[in-house]
């Protein structure tokens, strides 16, 4: 699994400075050719978004995508943990605290993508 | 991904179809006769004490030995139940294939994928049968390992992957029950179960390591797919099945350290013992995977991520380009 | 009519299903030594002259002897072939209930699901070997019949009409093959087929009758929808299942009268012999559906628009509300 | 099955006389509740139409729907036998003349509404 943002320098507090964040993170020169939805369904509190990649681009969205590519679900604390490198993914896949539907191929790709 | 093999099976994959379904006409597991389904469940061991996901760390320690065999009872049962969930869905793609019609100029191969779903049936009902005799209610299988599954097999009408990714969790399932129970100390029941098991599973494996090697080479796009996605996966598939909450709750620990999940996980996933005992288990998978170019060099970035690095440079040292005859793990004693 | 039933079960349910199980427990059909392998094909005949289509057409005195047998060899072979194409569909569905988990309360239902499924996928394997066995090629099975199967059967996720139109289709198609070869001039393997199916199918045919009865009582729709089209379902069934084109050019028939197509087939599903026949094999269907329901006064005219306004009205005669302890053809010798 | 539309009193000697004869043979007491879409796929020439019935009206459209609750497939000649009453529906079915594709409840409803 890679479904990580991966550690920034300053703790993120919210998930709103979570997103305010990823235009410094994005890495176009690793998604030139994917289209893609990538989707967060956070819960307490409930908060769901999505990102598309499209050829090296990206638009954040608010709200579910109907299909998305790949979707990542876990509390909101759960995914600040994550994005803050307080919590390794692996021990939040195997605790179920964070599950992951769909492309496992890209699913994986996202952390090259966001870095 | 949706397309057919052209009209041609080769000669060696022919004769390995019609020595498989040799074999599976002439005998059938019995739900009834093939294991000792008399002996008694009380104070049995279901897996090796070596093989406990604590063995091996602090909280092995911690934990008494009546937890100790309760943890050795829940933790087969829960692998019985896992072969459970994916014998019913692979079997299911498995008939979707067959009634997709595509294989229908290949009698041999829709012969074998009766026979296949077959005895994945009566698996899955041996399993079952073997938990109602320990006393094991079924398992919430983790909606990660399934989700995995179900997301990545099951998309298309035509579903190749299906039989790849089941192949890979046959073939890694297997090496893993085999390591579990081939000691003295595990009840006679549960090595039945392993071994008549894996009498027919070798066989499904064989075979899905033929198919793979032919989609490798026909199937268009199949082989690019399966060198992104395998690594992760394999890696998911080796802790999720390492470890479950679950398993660990049923036990019901008394010592207080074993409140500390993430702690417990953790030592259990990373520890030096269970290091060992994976890359037993994923060596032939490894070797296969180099063979077949799903390992490719260009993309060893995500084996590294995925925590196979070592393992596989340890595999390539050892790999001369040429495949093993025996790459799974059939001549572990039992 | 997505729903999952309540969780509880009748105690007569229960006890049906205990019992179904633990005789598919006992003993398990083999694909290699429960029929007579070893008997040759050459010139057998596979059902009984009395029962092929064209009996009792002026068709019949058409035809040469061996044309005659060339058609019993034929028509057993096209209905083994539609077991085959029904029992793999059947088998997908069902694995695909078992994995949608709404049954997971039901651990014996599930277990019966199972040996259903595994039942079905070895007589799809002994269907094929006998087929290979008197050098049948495989028949394109009629579009029509497979897409009223498809179209109706598998549209959701928790197909219960695959449920009811599968058993609909075992128990008639069941009821056909018994009939078909119960003779001495019929090959000992072709009864051996028939009657080593029937052992399984016998017990398929209750479970499904008594979830057909719960799906009714308990399933919101169910019983409306069924109320609307097993009549025209049935028709299709019979009709297709008694003629062929595809049956007729393989005999290739040297008479110049079986050039008109229209004449032929009018003539061997209209006739007499194929009445009473088709009286024989719908009797025990026509009693059931009167019993549950499905059934109908007030749609008398769909039933009379399929045909079986006569019959019913015979069945109805007959039928004093009680339903019949033994309504399949089990005691047909054979 | 009952899918055929019945006998006229008058041969109709083309699809355009069968789809202009609809009106006077439509039966909406028989489809008052009823929404479905009815398709005819016929060949020999490509002729494909469908007909939406809602509620007890009808309303005939050329060329595919994309997801028709039945549809009906043969030769313009067959179905122009059937519609005229010159051949059997079951023998058009068991000669594998006619084809039908979707719910066979609906199907046979077909019957009752074009008398």
């Amino acid at each position: 699994m890679a479904t990580d943002i991966s550690k920034p320098d300053t703790l993120l507090h919210s998930v709103d400075d979570v997103i305010a964040s990823m235009p410094a993170r994005f890495h176009p020169e690793n998604c030139r050719d994917l289209v893609a939805t990538y989707q967060w369904k956070l819960s307490q509190p409930d908060r769901t978004f999505h990102i598309s990649i499209d050829k090296g681009t990206f638009r954040i969205h608010d709200g579910a995508h109907p299909d998305p590519s790949v979707s990542i679900e876990s509390s909101e604390e759960v995914y600040l943990k994550l994005v803050n490198g307080q919590m390794k993914d692996v021990m939040a896949v195997v605790t179920g605290k964070l599950r992951v539907r769909g492309s496992i191929s890209l699913a994986q790709k996202l952390n090259r993508i966001f870095i | 991904m949706e397309t057919t093999l052209e009209p041609t099976l080769s000669p060696q994959f022919s004769k390995l179809i019609n020595r498989l379904n040799e074999v599976s006409d002439r005998k059938q597991m019995s739900v009834l006769h093939d294991h000792p389904w008399d002996l008694s469940p009380e104070g049995a061991w279901l897996k090796k004490r070596e093989n406990l996901s604590i063995y091996g760390t602090e909280f092995y320690d911690l934990a008494t030995e009546e937890e100790r065999r309760l943890l050795s009872v829940y933790e087969t049962g829960c692998w019985w139940h896992t072969f459970v969930i994916f014998e019913n869905l692979v079997t299911e793609y498995y008939m979707k294939i067959i009634n997709h019609e595509s294989l229908a100029p290949f009698p041999a191969v829709i012969k074998y994928m009766h026979h296949f779903c077959r005895e994945e049936i009566t698996h899955a009902l041996v399993f079952r049968k073997a938990m109602k005799h320990f006393s094991i209610a079924p398992f919430p299988v983790p909606d990660n390992l399934k989700d995995f599954y179900k997301d990545n097999a099951a998309l298309a009408d035509f579903p190749l992957k299906a039989v790849f990714l089941t192949i890979i969790i046959e073939w890694f399932a297997e090496n893993n029950a085999m390591l579990d129970c081939n000691n003295d100390f595990v009840s006679p029941l549960a090595r039945a179960v392993a071994v008549e098991h894996h009498k027919e599973e070798a066989r499904h494996i064989e075979w899905g390591k033929s198919m793979i090697r032919e989609f490798a080479e026909r199937v268009p796009g199949f082989l690019e797919e399966a060198q992104e996605y395998t690594a992760p996966f394999m890696r998911n598939l080796l802790d999720m099945s390492t470890v479950n909450p679950e398993t660990y709750a049923r036990v019901g620990f008394s010592h207080p350290a074993f409140q500390d999940q993430e702690r417990l996980f953790e030592a259990a996933l990373f520890c030096e013992n269970r290091d060992q005992i994976n890359r037993r288990i994923m060596e032939p998978l490894l070797r296969f995977f180099v063979e077949t170019t799903i390992y490719t060099p260009a993309l060893h970035e995500l084996w590294e991520a995925a925590r196979f690095g070592p393992a596989l440079e340890q595999v390539l040292a050892r790999h001369n380009g040429r495949p093993d005859a025996n790459d799974n793990l059939l001549d572990t004693p039992v």
